[in-house]
């Protein structure tokens, strides 16, 4: 009788595997990319069918290079999640090697540099985000308007946004615009209300548009939630911080800032609460840890929005908030059971 | 006070000495394997580079300006620091010998910190006065220990990580201060001084 | 709380939980089974933790069912059974219920079917008697908790009398998937529990009595709840959530009061204590029926099983008899698991047996509980934190376990950790993060026990350092005076006997011993003081104020234990003339050598005070005091100057008078040795004075004539005695009759000299050929080997064997004459020492044997060919040696045949250990108590081991020897106690500290 | 040549204030000793075995305060080697094999028929772990028995064993999880390897 010997516990929850947990969190993307497709066209989608390539093949190369079960480890998903979450991030019509450096960066890099999956101290996907937006500024400002706005009066059709992508559309400045934040950022003189009114990225079906975009990956991220695959503390935070920021200075100067509202309805601020600050590996173990953590992407995305020189801050926030984790996670410690108070820092050998 | 408190968001965030400048580098990637070094060292270096600052200024103005003896300030400079290391040298020898011990050869290094000399050149060239040379000096010191402090918990970190054999060690920290120094891009243009 | 009504408790709750799948509606279809009687029954002698038991029973002895076969071993040790009654197989090593699959001692008993039970003496006065009497009756009826860790009851009930109990709490929540056993005994013996939890009850005296039980188990409760309406009982009954793992006993305080256990303390310490259903029927079973605990229910489920149950058991069926009875499918079983599946462990082969802390016993298909997946990288999601009950970092402390970082582990909490499997079991990456906690946690301790055990080295080595230089600087201090002497007296005295005593010697080992142990004393507690203060100072630097007090009381205690011990160490020299004098009461040989010795000593005294005091007034002459004191002290001197001389013409007398009766007995070796002593001290003595004299005339002081003439008294005498001494026949004549004996045995102690010196040679000569050979492998050439020294050392050292061997030979010859001709009152002595010298002569020749056949190995292995082996000596060394055995063994089975009545030394080192271990001090330090003990054991181990050989070469008198071995078996056995007592107890300070 | 004679002037005076100030911070912040032997010892296992070419676990301490290497001592093995390069600060190496090799932890066993009482073992034993008298049988209190191999060589009748503590129900531990990579079948772990030796 060959009987196993193993340690217990002799059970396991059923099915909650850590693919699962990539997999559900790749399918909660799907309203927001559902959206961005509608409002900007096929970009998106080719967009990321590159992203997921690259992300597949990278992985499998350096995989291959340390001799690890390729196999095994990209049926995690984890790549490919990287993969997507870079794509809808970059602009819709980027050219096709923007896309291919972002997304090689963040999984060779960011990635499987530190080790592979659970080892990676920064995010990789805006760790490819920030190295393209520094590197090649001009192509990542190239958002598509809605069809309502832009001069060319519709969007890109799929051949067009191959070409796009692919090689060169000479007409691509008709069809793009600015976002709303990098219209507000460029205001320049104006005041708030002036700008409103008169920059094209301010106005109503602009706005909407990123409302809706913002409305989708809430949808998700409320998905997410209920599955219990994130909890509620980092989004909360990080949507509360940008709150509470945006709405003091509102009140200090309403002329001048934008409101709450604006804020947290335009650029990534819901998709990076609920997808890029949530990812278990670069962010902050403890309940504690996850509200101090979430809290300072908000006031660092509101900061850079307001007086740095980037139009969205989520993936320096996200970025700087990383560096900072590991450090949280020593002050956060929860009050273990029996203790009179938590232990913070590291400092061995005085108990409690 | 808002210029005083630019000047400290300047020299900590958006110019920080180390990810911005990259001055200082040895001892941020020396000192950086633990948390605790690298809290004793971010203290001595915080109070070295305050101190040679204000030194510095007080030599430059009182000492070298009024005899027209300015092209002597790199040697006095060296001078001033050399002392205040030293001087800093014999007090954490005295008050924690495990972190004298740890520290090493950092200790004495912090000598030849460029970002040292560079704060008390920058503090001339940029004709800071006096109040403004000891802000720039502490915010320089502050965003220096600030990085090293995050920088060493990030690395406990990665010390146990699974890196690749070749990657371990320096080369895997170059990568993450790289990576850092990305992060801080977010801070451009935040402070245009 | 109003009585008679009932209550239902507050419920609180805990952080963290999991539901697993709960499964109990398989084993409780059936009714409680009970199992046939199994061929044999295993009884492993550890079934809880603390020691071991130690059988009472031999093998072959037939016993009934409920009578003692083992009895507890140490403070958490317990009793054990029999089961049924039946005759004891075999006590010997057998798997036992272990997660390491290890074999253990176990007994073994054959059952014969008759089930007599012994005499059931049930304590129905347990109401009237003192609580110390039940429980050392509950300790002998060998209840120990049932519940898991297997901790006796009776020492759980002893520490909730530390402080007064709140809370009550009865364990009957089971949380674990699958186990119903607790369910089924509440529902089988719910009079019972209540009747036993009314007697733990009365034995501890809490505020609130409350059973904790999770709403699962409907039956259970509604029974529990008739019978206490129907008792109009004060016992609560709190009804629990089903969540994992509530049946923990921290979880389930929390969940019933509230209230936390302080981290490394004991629910004891917040005034709750906590029990298993099972332990209070068994206290009832023990108590009112007088039945021992021998029996329990267990769980018997799994998908491998047809028939799933629960059974009451006899300890020690094995189970794979119980899965026969529930109709186990052995195709389909995969995993065998005893305890849950939560916290269970696999077992590998059914063999083993059913233990105290049994209760469940999973046979699970493949199907069931699937083969784990693999292990993927903890991606940090969470999850395991959200279930933690502990509130720990299970992520954290897997990344410091993962990379060896213990300390960080430890200072994340490591500790607390339950190892309730809640994190592992939500792990979406199937990491196995129990075990990686149970590897750190094992490694922690195994790191902080060689960190003691190194302590402890560099102690002893330390102390062996200081005591290796003092006895340098003794020595060098010797020579130093000795030089001196010599050279003062160099023109009559060259005969002198060499100085050996110094005047104090005869005081020195006492005084030596005692002052060393004083120091080591001295030395633990300082370091015990420094750690107390650097825990005093992180006290103050943390601001734990209710630490700070206990920790300074500590303190000063501390200080002042150093303080006395110092008192005592100084008064060790003045301490140390008593000890003779106590001698002299049972030594009466020479009382009066001893009383001179105190003299003597007291001399030596305040010769040295009176010397600090010189030298202190040399450096201030001018003191008044100090000139009133050195005189007063030189007053003394001279008393006690005279009380020597006195006393030393006594001695001499009676040293005469001894000599002239020259008692049979004593030996002129004796005699010449107290006769050099004598010569020794009054030489000394004269070197004393004249040191005095001379200091004297350094200050002036008027004593000098009187100093002078004691100087030529002791000279003089000091001159008689040597003559003395050059002449010892003389001097006794009469002792020649006496001669015999001691001739035959100097002439036994010189073989004896002779024959370790030729052992001694012969390794000098093996070593000089080693390394002449090595010298040839590192291709030196012989001219080069013939200069460096080894071949002349080898010549030199054969040379030296082989006059030994020949002195030996000749020597054989005479010794036997003279033995024979001895007084046959010796020749037992003798027989003994004969056969102990076989015996050397035998461990010789082995060794030369063992040596000669390594040494042919190893040219073997270095390819030489025979030829070149045969030209070596070894062939033929080899075969001398082993004719050499052969003669020798032939000999010892000779003599082997007269036992040798005298009791080893090791016997007696150990019974002087145990005696003196009865009169132990209790300011004794523990420290030291425990090093006596250990020795004590390791003695009574060596001596055991011996005559256990003896008994193999001589089993004539094995009725004898077993005896001694039984003797010294107690010996070994209470050693033991005392030393796991004392081992326990200071385990208990270093946690209290 | 003023300007000249100013600028050396000035230096020198700098130079001087300079040097009072140090001067009076090396006697104000005098330090004595070197606690650091004290803790560098608190790390060795004390088997006083001497492998390490020094006559004792503090002698050794005290040689690698003074910068000798920290892997010649083969019973602490790799364990105290990971214990004092953290402690240090400097890389960790594998242990020197000229030193010696990490054994199992053993203690010593006299045979004790054999023993002859002559006290060698007994004057050699570092910690007085063992017993015994002259011409009586000599014993080893096990637990005291720091295993250092220093008793056999003398021992005139070679009547010592060093036997290897073996593992009981009581003293048994779980190993260690195997980890990821071991898990998934068909990875030739070149990376685990280096890991192992570090």
């Amino acid at each position: 009788m060959a009987l196993l010997r193993i340690t217990s516990p002799h059970t396991q929850r059923a099915g909650r595997r850590t693919s699962w947990v990539m997999q559900m969190v790749i399918l909660a993307t799907i309203p927001g990319i559902v959206v961005q497709t509608w409002l900007f066209g096929w970009g998106t989608l080719i967009n990321l069918m590159i992203a997921c390539i690259t992300a597949l093949l990278s992985e499998a190369a350096i995989l291959a290079i340390r001799r690890r079960a390729v196999g095994f480890f990209l049926k995690d998903y984890s790549a490919l999640l990287t993969a997507v979450l870079l794509g809808v991030a970059l602009p819709p019509v980027v050219p096709w090697w923007v896309t291919v450096t972002a997304v090689a960066f963040a999984i060779i890099f960011a990635k499987q540099l530190y080790g592979g999956l659970g080892n990676n101290p920064f995010n990789p996907a805006m760790v490819g985000y920030a190295i393209v937006l520094v590197s090649f500024p001009v192509p990542m400002s190239q958002w598509l308007g809605v069809q309502s706005m832009i001069p060319a009066g519709e969007t890109l059709s799929f051949m067009q946004s191959l070409q796009a992508i692919f090689h060169h559309l000479p007409v691509i400045d008709s069809y793009t615009m600015a976002t709303p934040l990098d219209g507000f950022k460029h205001k320049d003189l104006l005041d708030s209300q002036a700008a409103f009114s008169n920059i094209a990225a301010l106005q109503g079906p602009s706005l909407n548009s990123w409302l809706w975009v913002n409305a989708a990956y809430l949808v998700g991220g409320l998905g997410l939630i209920w599955l219990r695959i994130i909890t509620w503390h980092t989004p909360a935070a990080l949507l509360g911080a940008l709150l509470v920021m945006a709405g003091v200075f509102h009140l200090i100067d309403p002329s001048n800032t934008a409101t709450p509202f604006f804020h947290l309805t335009t650029g990534a601020a819901m998709f990076g609460a609920f997808f890029i600050a949530t990812d278990p590996v670069s962010s902050c173990t403890s309940n504690r840890g996850k509200l101090i953590y979430g809290a300072g992407i908000g006031i660092l995305i509101y900061i850079i929005r307001s007086w740095g020189g980037y139009p969205d801050g989520v993936a320096f926030g996200v970025l700087l908030m990383n560096f900072a984790a590991p450090l949280i996670d020593y002050y956060t410690q929860p009050r273990t059971y029996g203790h009179k108070k938590a232990k913070s820092g590291l400092k061995v050998g005085e108990d409690n | 006070m808002t210029e005083y408190l630019l000047i400290l968001v300047s020299t900590i965030l958006v110019n920080n000495f180390v990810l911005v400048q990259f001055l200082g580098l040895c001892p941020f990637m020396g000192v950086s394997g633990k948390l605790e070094t690298s809290i004793g060292m971010a203290m001595a270096t915080t109070f070295v580079l305050t101190l040679s600052s204000l030194c510095s200024y007080l030599t430059y103005t009182y000492i070298l300006q009024p005899f027209g003896l300015e092209y002597l300030q790199t040697i006095s400079f060296i001078l001033v620091i050399a002392v205040v290391v030293q001087f800093t040298e014999m007090v954490v020898h005295k008050t924690s010998p495990l972190l004298y011990r740890v520290l090493g050869i950092f200790l004495p290094l912090i000598t030849t910190n460029c970002a040292v000399l560079g704060v008390a050149l920058q503090n001339i060239s940029k004709q800071n006065g006096f109040v403004e040379s000891i802000l720039y000096g502490f915010g320089a010191a502050v965003g220096f220990s600030f990085v090293l402090i995050l920088f060493s918990a990030m690395r406990e970190r990665i010390n146990v990580a699974d890196v690749p054999t070749v990657f371990k060690g320096s080369a895997i920290g170059m990568i993450t201060a790289g990576l850092m120094a990305l992060a801080f891009m977010g801070f451009t243009a935040l402070v245009q001084i | 709380m109003q009585v008679g009504k009932q209550q239902t408790a507050n419920v609180f709750s805990f952080h963290g939980g999991i539901h697993p799948p709960e499964n109990k509606a398989q084993s409780l279809q059936l009714p409680l089974g009970r199992p046939s009687l199994p061929n044999e029954l295993i009884l492993p002698l550890g079934q809880h933790i603390g020691q071991s038991s130690r059988p009472l029973v031999k093998v072959g002895d037939k016993v009934l069912k409920g009578e003692t076969i083992a009895i507890n071993n140490g403070f958490l040790s317990s009793f054990l059974h029999a089961p049924t009654s039946g005759t004891i197989a075999a006590i010997e090593e057998r798997l036992i219920a272990h997660p390491s699959g290890l074999s253990d001692l176990c007994i073994i008993l054959s059952p014969d079917g008759n089930e007599t039970w012994t005499t059931l003496e049930p304590l129905n006065n347990w109401q009237d008697i003192s609580k110390t009497d039940v429980l050392a009756y509950l300790s002998e009826m060998g209840i120990i908790g049932m519940g898991g860790a297997g901790f006796p009851t009776q020492v759980k009930l002893q520490g909730a009398h530390k402080n007064p109990l709140t809370h009550f709490i009865i364990n009957a929540a089971e949380c674990e998937p699958y186990i119903t056993a607790d369910d089924m005994l509440i529902r089988e013996k719910t009079l019972e529990l209540v009747l036993g939890i009314e007697i733990l009850q009365h034995l501890v005296e809490a505020d609130n009595i409350v059973i904790g039980i999770e709403d699962n188990k409907p039956t259970a409760i509604a029974a529990l709840k008739s019978v206490l309406t129907e008792r109009n009982s004060k016992i609560q009954i709190a009804v629990v959530p089903t969540k994992y793992p509530s049946g923990g006993e921290k979880q389930l305080i929390q969940l019933l009061t509230g209230k936390e256990v302080p981290s490394g303390q004991y629910p004891a310490d917040i005034g709750v204590l906590c029990q298993n259903v099972g332990t209070c029927v068994a206290v009832h079973d023990a108590v009112t029926l007088g039945k021992p605990l021998i029996s329990r229910f267990t769980t018997l489920t799994g998908d491998a099983l047809k028939n799933p149950q629960n059974v009451e058991v006899l300890l020690g069926t094995p189970v794979a008899h119980l899965l026969e009875y529930a109709d186990s499918e052995p195709k389909k079983l995969s995993r065998l698991i005893m305890g849950g599946p939560m916290m269970g462990y696999t077992l590998d082969s059914a063999v083993v047996p059913i233990v105290k802390t049994s209760n469940c016993i999973l046979a699970a298909s493949k199907k069931e509980l699937p083969p784990p997946a693999p292990e993927q990288a903890c991606i940090r999601c969470g999850m395991c934190e959200q279930a933690c009950p502990a509130s720990l970092l299970p992520q954290q402390l897997l990344w410091f376990s993962k990379s060896q970082e213990f300390e960080k582990a430890e200072h994340h909490n490591l500790f607390d950790c339950i190892e309730c499997g809640a994190c592992s079991y939500v792990c979406p990456s199937s990491i196995p993060l129990v075990q990686y906690y149970r590897h750190s946690k094992s490694s922690i301790r195994e790191a902080r026990e060689a960190n003691v055990k190194s302590d402890l080295a560099k102690q002893r080595f330390e102390a062996r350092k200081a005591r290796q230089d003092a006895e340098a600087a003794e020595k060098e201090a010797k020579r130093l005076a000795r030089q001196k002497a010599t050279s003062d007296k160099a023109t009559d005295k060259k005969k002198a006997a060499p100085a050996k005593p110094a005047p104090t010697a005869a005081a020195a080992p006492v005084t030596s011993d005692e002052s060393k142990k004083l120091k080591v004393d001295i030395a633990i507690g300082k370091s015990k003081l420094k750690k107390l203060q650097k825990q005093l100072l992180e006290a103050q630097e943390n601001e734990h104020v209710e630490e700070i007090n206990s920790l300074q009381l500590q303190v000063t205690d501390q200080e002042k234990t150093i303080a006395s011990l110092e008192e005592q160490l100084a008064q060790i020299p003045s301490a140390a003339p008593a000890a003779p004098v106590a001698n002299t009461a049972k030594a009466s040989p020479a009382p009066v050598s001893d009383e001179l010795k105190k003299a003597k000593v007291d001399v030596a005294l305040i010769g040295v005070k009176l010397k600090k005091l010189q030298k202190q007034l040399i450096e201030t002459p001018d003191d008044q005091e100090l000139k009133d004191k050195i005189s007063a002290f030189e007053t003394d001197l001279k008393a006690a100057q005279d009380t020597v001389s006195k006393l030393s013409e006594n001695t001499q007398a009676s040293t005469s008078t001894s000599t002239a009766a020259a008692e049979p007995k004593a030996s002129i070796s004796d005699e010449l040795k107290k006769l050099k002593i004598d010569a020794a001290i009054a030489k000394a003595a004269v070197k004393k004075v004249e040191k005095a004299l001379k200091k004297a005339e350094e200050i002036n002081a008027p004593e000098i004539d009187a100093i002078r003439q004691q100087l030529k008294e002791a000279q003089q005498r000091a001159d008689e005695l040597e003559k003395a001494l050059a002449n010892p026949e003389a001097t006794a004549p009469k002792a020649v009759p006496a001669q015999a004996k001691p001739a035959t045995n100097l002439d036994a102690d010189a073989i004896k000299k002779r024959k370790i010196d030729l052992a001694i040679a012969k390794a000098g000569v093996k070593k000089a050929e080693k390394n002449i050979q090595l010298l040839k492998e590192q291709g030196k050439d012989e001219a080069e080997i013939n200069a460096s020294e080894w071949p002349s050392k080898l010549k030199e050292a054969q040379d030296k064997l082989a006059a030994l061997e020949k002195d030996q030979a000749a020597e054989t010859s005479t010794p036997s004459v003279a033995k024979e001709a001895s007084a046959p009152a010796a020749t037992t002595n003798i027989d003994a020492d004969a056969a102990k010298k076989r015996k050397i002569d035998l461990a010789i020749a082995k060794a030369g044997i063992k040596k000669a056949e390594k040494n042919i190995q190893l040219l073997k292995d270095q390819s030489k060919d025979e030829s070149e082996i045969e030209a070596s000596e070894w062939p033929k060394k080899l075969i001398e040696a082993q004719q050499k055995l052969a003669a020798l063994e032939a000999n010892e089975s000779a003599p082997a045949a007269t036992p040798t009545p005298a009791s080893s030394p090791a016997e007696k080192t150990a019974n002087s250990t145990a005696d003196s271990e009865a009169k132990v001090e209790p300011e004794m330090d523990l420290a030291t108590q425990i090093k006596k003990e250990k020795i004590a054991v390791a003695l009574a181990k060596a001596q055991i081991n011996k005559l256990n050989k003896r008994l193999e070469n001589s089993p004539e008198d094995a009725n004898s020897i077993r005896q001694e071995i039984g003797a010294a078996e107690k010996r070994l056995q209470s050693a033991e106690t005392l030393l796991e007592k004392l081992i326990h107890s200071q385990t208990n300070m270093q946690e209290n500290r | 040549m003023f300007t000249v004679l100013l600028a050396i002037g000035i230096l020198v005076l700098l130079s001087l204030i300079f040097g009072a100030i140090l001067g009076y911070a090396n006697v104000r912040f005098h330090v004595e000793g070197d606690p650091i032997v004290d803790q560098i010892d608190a790390l060795l296992p004390q088997t006083q075995c001497g492998q390490c070419g020094h006559p004792g676990c503090r002698p050794y301490a005290e040689a690698i305060a003074n910068g000798e290497a920290i892997n010649h001592c083969p019973p602490g093995g790799q364990v105290t080697i990971q214990a004092l390069a953290d402690l240090l600060d400097v890389e960790a190496v594998p242990l020197d094999g000229d030193h010696g090799t990490e054994n199992a932890k053993r203690v010593a066993v006299i045979r004790e028929d054999e023993c002859i009482g002559c006290t060698k073992c007994i004057q050699a034993c570092p910690v007085d772990a063992i017993l015994g008298a002259a011409k009586q049988m000599h014993t080893v209190i096990a637990d005291e028995c720091t295993g250092c191999d220093l008793c056999v060589e003398p021992c005139p009748v070679d009547c010592i064993d060093m036997v290897e503590v073996g593992v009981t129900a009581k003293t048994w531990s779980w190993d260690k999880p195997q980890g990821i990579a071991a898990t998934s079948l068909n990875i030739i772990a070149t990376d685990r390897q280096a890991e192992v030796t570090h």
